[in-house]
């Protein structure tokens, strides 16, 4: 029978070999496509608009669909809708990297070029991946705050997004191996929660968090939700002041704990800095200026010059932290 | 005029179906990119798990009852055999156990449901629940994405324009049709739902045949659950999450009374297409996935609702021509 | 003649006994829920004693709260042998609703929002309950329908907003967590509502009449009540109710966008089924119901603090669901066989 | 047509009152007086549109044409609401309690007392019910649910919520049909003190004696159409019974005289806790046993559990010396039994389906061909029964429904007749359908004994019993106490035996 160990699961890849021209002209009116994970999550509501401003810029057509359910089943059909409209470019943030592997390679076979960001797809089923930084950075970035904050020692617990999400679980990894380093070896992570990307269901799981560790010093959320909600649930309980909450979030959304002291310091990049990057790269994939090979590189606008990195990844650059000094200066 | 109006209620079934033509006909004119062969590829991968799973839930209702559990069980069967996959088991015997533990899933329900005696709908909400958090306890964060290449890709295969899966589905649509229509299984399940008493002084044993009834429906819950994984090659717990409500739209839009002993099979697969088809024109035309719940749902209402008043609307008819006259 | 008046006198003996046995029968229902509580929260509190503290308390009735609104609303739906399953849709749309106002208007007493979320709430069940009362439409396949219909209403309004706690006025925020005496708002709300709507289910004309009406359709007609109009007036306070918790969840989590409540409609019929309230109708009360919600706090509290893998949470509170009804019926069964027996003139 | 009363006019009068259902005219221009302080009975044959007339009444039905005069006054009543608040008071046929509530509760649904705040008097309700049961000398817990109680028990429940209304007319649809003698005694005295207080009384009894006991005036219906209205001192029983069936009895009953064969179904000992005990009896081929009894005597659970559709806790069922499986209507249908329901509304036709689908359901496994049901096979059998029934339909896909009450029955029979039985039960063959087809049914239930086939019937009418049985078992309390040859059997051994000792004085 087939079985896991014969069947060869990896699969061949769809790498178009195409040479690139890195001079080829600039096309207009390409029809770009942003999926996010899900519509109405305002992360990804700030994201696509970076995406709409640079689509603006280049003169293409921007347009925006999704499920309201962070799924990938319906992602799919998304993208089926997409390959039947003969869009030029799909952005798409990954429910699942496998899942829209086939309709993706389907919309490629049909000329349409991939942009993954935010959340990878399958290496064999994109042409290049907006990275908002690298895997190790964020993980190794996380640990250090929760470090700073818990004094060098003690309890920290970490209120992720949905069990599935990958990068989340990528960072989380890094964590764990940046945890398991002499330095940190007084940092105990107890618990590793999920709050489903939902905000009220973050805002439970913080709560049975605390009620769960009552050593608990830091929670750590990569996850704009997740922080937000931990946020809200310490500012408003007994716990305040006790309980560091710390992470990945916006600005605007954190705003107000920063100020009232119940959050010290978190990090993100700009989020619609991804969405804007991603259509850059779109618009040079479908000019023929890359393909997504190592080393090719093009320019994005305000952003400067970007060069394609292995697997085809793409690294907007290292997360910003913020804090009570600098807070006031962004609005995202 | 008895028969009449009788006869009008009777082929709400053939409305739907006349309708169903119409939209896909117009469709196909207005709607720019609707009428190509692979816009129809898509069109049925995406009704497949909706027209399998309200094949017996069509049974069901038409008995009276409900499986608000089915999706559930999809999840389940799917995350186990995502945990089976990983164990080393080959996916030969991995899909008939599924569709064996689906059964065992439905054969629960069809339990409480006929030997405890227990409202359906209480029971599967119940199952509902559990299903799919055994799904999570079984699979928990992980997704099980590298099933076999060769039954990935025969699932979302097609010959022509037409999906590979079409083939199963329509075998299955023909066996259930033709029991349900045009054997003394369809018989009995028919006067069941119309009256239980009734049946059982004609000799049904309705307990027995609404126990079966859960089983058949848990083991194509569990067929889905197989196909759904294998077409998006991922196994994960929430595979086919709140596809219940939609089947169960379907299945009332198509025309069963969801007080049991009316429908036809081919109202309800009328129904899955006519739900499947405006969903995939409307998203073409750029309408928004909100809209599309709206249109739901009022569809359902209305489905049900017509019917009535026109019932209504004709005896009220008739009792004022017989007082005139 | 001779016969029955010998039979008489010991006939009357063992009715008297069974009146007894039958009262703590009666009973036994939402007490045993009470007990499974009980046992769950000393069992908790001895694996970990911060789950008795103060804060955790708090949160836990907090989070009841919402629960047991909706859980009283749809009681009494239930109680009529009607099902009302768009409730998690009407919260939705009534937090959005409310939360906009009071973006909007940040200078609005609290209870504006109140009312504003009351009277949303009471165009929605009012809906429910015409399509039911004059299309004959069953209750389940409206509420599907308007469970569809509403949660696509409040995407449509909402798109992709989210509003966030920091554009909502602080008065409204501090209702969400505030107390009075020590007991949040949020819970004296709750109570009130249990209350109200209990004494007006026992002790009122118009409570019993929806009992009865559960009890027998039919001879309800018969028996002169007003059938449509108490349908109607079920659905309207399950929507006000509805849309009351949707403003207690705007205030209490401070976040909302049009997904909120997703998914509520199976929790709330699941806290009255547990609860004690017959799914045929008739029988049950709200404090059962209520209950109920404690109880699947309880279990979602109790669970996280015993630190146990939160995917078992659902399952297992699909089998108390199973169980609860289950237990139920043996009950039934029982109490039905004992009425026999005692009955039997032969 | 009744006669002139001088001096008062009536509290209440039905006139000319008609009402259809579909094509069953139940009731065609009634008209009667109910007067203050008198008891008025009607009587009529099943399906003489008794009913309805009470339901007209109650504000159930609306007439379809004629009016009701209360006290002088036109009135319309459009629900249940209006009459009750008129001052009607009903005792309905079927009992009409809601189960999950206390028995007091049950009392006083719909006119609640009520205390300060407007809330309910719990106190006031018990203290009422308990009043009206002390009434009425029988002692059931006033908080207990109702569900559970026996039939006899619900309509003393019925009949302290009709009295407890403080009704000025009381309506009273065959109250007593349930209860044993000692309680129609006391609700006779009940019901007599009301009369002398000024209330007005409709009674319906099919037992004359009460009727002769209670009533002053007396209404006879026949096929929904009014007969008379006279005095009771007017008309013998013997008359009434004349007016009622509108022709002579004995022609009705065309039982032809069969020698019996052997054996053919054989009942030992069946048992069922709290319904009936130790049953036995045979049928042989060629029979006719009927079961006689009063209503509640358990008659129709015996020939359910017979047919395995009940459970039963005891004893064995042969048909031709081979043991049924219990609780197996399938097994009793392979053995060759058939069972003609009491309820056919209920039990005897899936009303929904159509006339073709219920003939052929018993046999659909047998209609099919390769497990298949195509082809005509199903319509050819279906309409062969049917017209040897001459039943009267537009077309057989029709839901059976929509058929008059008395062709409803007819497919019953074929439904039953189809499958060629050994043995035919028939409990209440007759009940509800008309004058013209009851003689038809009758007839042919007689050719079928003398075909061979064994019939047990069950009848609560003692002349279809009288007239059609070879041997007549009588049921009291769940037991038989009585076995009567068609030789001796005559009302008062019949009567005699169902009522008990004493019983008949
Ligand atoms: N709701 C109904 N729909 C159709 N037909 C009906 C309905 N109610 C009564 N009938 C028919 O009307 C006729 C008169 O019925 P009714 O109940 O008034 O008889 P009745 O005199 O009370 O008989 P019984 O002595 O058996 O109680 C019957 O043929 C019955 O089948
Ligand atoms: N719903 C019920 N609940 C409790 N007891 C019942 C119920 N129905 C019938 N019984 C009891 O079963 C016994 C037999 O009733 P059954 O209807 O078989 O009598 P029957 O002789 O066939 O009378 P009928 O002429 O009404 O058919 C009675 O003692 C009655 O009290
Ligand atoms: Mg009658
Ligand atoms: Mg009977």
């Amino acid at each position: 029978g087939t079985t896991k160990d014969n069947s060869g699961g990896g699969t061949n890849t769809g790498q178009s070999n195409a040479a690139a021209d890195p001079n080829a002209p600039t096309k207009q009116g390409v029809k770009m496509a942003y999926l996010p994970k899900q519509l109405n999550n305002p992360y990804s509501d700030i994201e696509v608009s970076g995406g709409k401003a640079a689509l603006a810029e280049l003169k293409g057509e921007y347009k925006l669909v999704g499920p309201n359910d962070a799924s990938a089943s319906s992602q799919v059909s998304y993208i089926n809708t997409l390959i039947q409209q003969q869009q030029d470019v799909i952005g798409i943030a990954a429910n699942d990297p496998n899942a829209v592997c086939p309709s993706l390679n389907q919309a490629r076979s049909a000329g349409i070029k991939i942009v993954a960001f935010d959340s990878d797809a399958a290496k064999d089923c994109r042409d290049v991946f907006i990275n908002q930084a690298t895997t190790q950075g964020i993980g190794e970035g996380l640990v250090k705050m929760a470090s700073d904050l818990a004094g060098g020692s003690g309890e920290i617990a970490i209120l992720s997004a949905t069990p599935n999400a990958t990068n989340q679980n990528a960072w989380i990894e890094v964590a764990k191996t940046t945890l398991a380093k002499p330095e940190y070896a007084n940092l105990k992570l107890v618990k590793i929660a999920y709050g489903n990307d939902d905000d009220q269901k973050s805002f439970q799981e913080a709560q049975g968090l605390l009620q769960s560790f009552p050593n608990l010093k830091v929670i750590v959320a990569p996850t704009t939700v997740g922080i937000a909600a931990a946020a809200r649930y310490v500012s408003s309980s007994s716990y305040k002041g006790k309980i560091a909450v710390t992470g990945l979030g916006t600005p605007n959304q954190m705003r107000a704990y920063v100020k009232d002291g119940t959050v010290k310091q978190f990090a993100l990049w700009n989020p619609a800095d991804i969405g804007y990057l991603a259509a850059y790269a779109g618009v040079a994939l479908k000019s023929g200026q890359i393909t997504g090979a190592e080393g090719q590189k093009f320019k994005a606008g305000k952003l400067g010059d970007y060069t394609i990195g292995a697997n085809g990844e793409i690294v907007l650059g290292p997360p910003t932290v913020f804090d009570s000094n600098n807070i006031d200066k962004f609005d995202f | 005029m008895f028969d009449k109006a009788w006869h009008r209620l009777a082929s709400w079934d053939a409305a739907v179906i006349v309708v169903t033509v119409l939209v896909v006909v117009i469709a196909s004119g207005a709607v720019d990119n609707f009428g190509t062969g692979r816009n129809f590829t898509f069109l049925m991968l995406d009704l497949l798990p909706i027209a399998l799973v309200a094949l017996p839930m069509t049974f069901i209702i038409v008995t009276g009852e409900i499986d608000l559990s089915v999706a559930s069980t999809l999840g389940l069967t799917s995350a186990v055999m995502g945990s089976m996959w990983n164990t080393g088991m080959s996916i030969e015997s991995i899909i008939p156990l599924c569709i064996v533990l689906g059964g065992v899933l439905g054969a629960l329900n069809g339990f409480f449901v006929t030997v405890l005696k227990l409202p359906s709908l209480a029971v599967t909400i119940g199952t509902l629940a559990l299903y799919r958090g055994l799904a999570f306890v079984v699979l928990g964060d992980n997704a099980v994405a590298d099933f076999p290449r060769s039954y990935t890709s025969w699932v979302t295969g097609t010959i022509g324009v037409i999906p590979n899966v079409l083939v199963p589905l329509l075998v299955l649509a023909l066996v259930f049709g033709v029991v349900l229509h045009a054997t003394p299984i369809g018989r009995a399940v028919f006067a069941a739902g119309a009256s239980e008493q009734a049946a059982r002084f004609a000799g049904v044993r309705t307990g027995r045949l609404k126990f079966w009834l859960y089983v058949v429906s848990g083991a194509v819950a569990g067929l889905a659950g197989v196909l759904w994984t294998l077409r998006y090659s991922s196994a994960r717990a929430d595979n086919g999450f709140g596809l219940e409500l939609a089947v169960v739209a379907a299945v009332l839009l198509g025309g069963v009374s969801i007080f049991g002993g009316k429908g036809t099979l081919p109202g309800v697969l009328a129904g899955v297409v006519l739900l499947a088809t405006l969903q995939n024109a409307l998203r073409l035309q750029d309408v928004s996935n909100e809209a599309l719940n709206v249109v739901t749902g009022v569809l359902l209402i209305v489905s049900v609702l017509l019917p009535n008043i026109v019932t209504r609307s004709r005896a009220a008819l008739r009792r004022r021509r017989k007082v005139t006259s | 003649m001779s016969v029955t008046k010998v039979a008489a006198p010991p006939q009357e003996t063992t009715r008297a006994v069974g009146r007894s046995v039958l009262g703590t029968v009666f009973k036994a229902r939402e007490s045993g829920i009470a007990l499974a509580l009980v046992v769950l929260v000393v069992f908790t509190a001895t694996q970990n004693s911060r789950f008795l503290s103060g804060q955790s308390i708090r949160d836990i009735l907090l989070g009841t709260s919402i629960l047991a609104v909706l859980a009283v609303g749809q009681a009494i739906v239930v109680i009529t042998r009607n099902i009302d399953l768009s409730v998690g849709s009407v919260l939705g749309l009534a937090a959005f609703a409310v939360g906009s106002l009071m973006r909007d208007n940040p200078g609005l007493p609290v209870i504006v929002a109140l009312l504003a979320g009351l009277a949303l709430g009471v165009v929605c069940g009012l809906l429910n309950g015409a399509l039911v009362r004059f299309g004959q439409v069953p209750a389940l396949v409206v509420t599907l329908g308007t469970l569809y219909a509403f949660r696509g209403v409040s995407y449509l309004w909402a798109g992709g907003q989210q509003i966030n706690a920091d554009k909502l006025p602080a008065s409204f925020l501090q209702f969400g967590t505030a107390s009075v005496l020590g007991v949040p708002w949020l819970v004296v709300i709750a109570v009130v509502v249990m209350v109200v709507a209990g004494v007006v289910l026992r002790n009122y004309p118009v409570g019993r009449e929806l009992y009865a009406m559960g009890s027998s359709p039919q001879a309800a007609r018969l028996a002169g009540i007003k059938v449509g109009r108490n349908t109607t007036i079920a659905f309207a306070v399950s929507g006000a109710l509805a849309g009351l918790a949707g403003v207690l969840f705007a205030a209490r989590f401070g976040t909302v966008d049009a997904a909120a409540g997703t998914g509520y409609e199976l929790n709330v019929v699941a806290a009255a089924v547990v609860g004690g309230v017959a799914v045929f109708g008739g029988s049950g009360s709200v404090w059962g119901a209520s209950l109920g919600a404690l109880l699947l706090t309880v279990i979602g509290s109790a669970l996280a603090v015993l630190d146990i893998n939160q995917f078992w949470q659902q399952a297992i509170v699909g089998g108390l669901i199973l169980l609860a009804i289950g237990a139920d019926r043996l009950v039934a069964v029982r109490v039905a066989k004992a009425l026999k027996k005692r009955d039997s003139h032969v | 047509m009744g006669r002139q009363e001088p001096g008062r006019g009536p509290l209440l009068e039905v006139r000319g009152v008609s009402k259809s259902f579909g094509a069953v005219a139940a009731v065609a221009g009634v008209s009667f007086p109910l007067y203050a302080g008198e008891a008025h009975a009607v009587v009529g044959e099943n399906g003489a549109g008794k009913s309805t007339i009470v339901k007209v009444l109650a504000g159930v039905h609306r007439p379809d044409s004629g009016t009701l005069v209360l006290a002088g006054e036109p009135v319309e009543f459009g629900s249940p609401a209006e009459a009750k608040a008129a001052g009607i008071a009903v005792i309905y046929q079927e009992p009409t309690l809601f189960p999950d509530l206390s028995v007091a509760e049950n009392i006083v649904m719909g006119r609640h007392p009520r205390r300060g705040l407007g809330m309910i008097d719990r106190a006031a309700i018990r203290a009422e019910a308990e009043r009206l049961f002390a009434r009425l000398g029988v002692r059931i817990d006033p908080a207990r649910p109702a569900r559970g109680l026996s039939i006899a028990d619900q309509q003393i429940v019925e009949i302290a919520k009709a009295l407890g209304a403080d009704a000025r007319v009381l309506v009273m649809d065959e109250p007593t049909a349930a209860l044993t003698v000692v309680e129609v005694e006391r609700l006779f005295a009940v019901a007599r003190a009301l009369r002398d207080e000024g209330a007005a009384i409709m009674f319906i009894s099919h037992r004359f004696e009460e009727v002769t006991e209670l009533c002053q005036r007396v209404t006879i219906m026949r096929d929904g159409r009014h007969v008379s209205t006279d005095p009771l001192t007017d008309v013998t029983v013997d008359e009434m019974v004349r007016r009622m069936v509108g022709r002579d009895l004995d022609a009705l009953f065309p039982k032809q005289d069969v020698e019996p064969g052997a054996v053919v179904l054989e009942v030992d000992g069946l048992s069922r806790e709290g319904v009936f005990r130790d049953i036995s009896f045979s049928v042989r081929a060629g029979e006719i046993v009927a079961f006689a009894g009063l209503v509640g005597s358990g008659r129709s659970e015996v020939v359910q559990a017979v047919f395995g559709v009940d459970e039963r806790d005891a004893g064995v069922v042969r048909v031709n010396g081979r043991k049924l499986r219990p609780h197996s209507a399938r097994a009793a249908m392979a053995a060759g039994m058939a069972l003609v329901p009491e309820d056919r509304r209920q039990q005897g036709l899936v009303m929904d389906l159509s006339i073709e689908r219920n003939v052929t359901l018993p046999r659909s496994r047998a209609l099919s061909k390769f497990g298949l049901l195509v082809g005509r096979g199903e319509r050819r059998e279906a309409l062969d029964w049917t017209q040897r029934l001459r039943t009267k339909y537009g077309r057989l896909s029709d839901a059976v429904g929509t058929l008059s009450g008395g062709n409803q029955q007819k497919v019953v029979l074929a439904k039953w007749l189809a499958m060629a039985p050994k043995v035919l039960i028939v409990d209440e063959p007759t009940r509800g359908i008309d004058v013209g087809t009851k003689a038809e049914v009758h007839r042919l239930m007689s050719a079928l004994a003398a075909e061979g086939v064994a019939v047990l019937m069950v009848s609560s009418e003692l002349p279809e019993v009288l007239g059609m049985a070879d041997r007549v078992l009588v049921m009291r309390e769940g037991r038989i106490v009585a076995e009567i040859p068609r030789a001796r059997a005559t009302e008062d051994s019949v009567m005699f035996a169902a009522m008990g000792q004493g019983a008949v004085a």
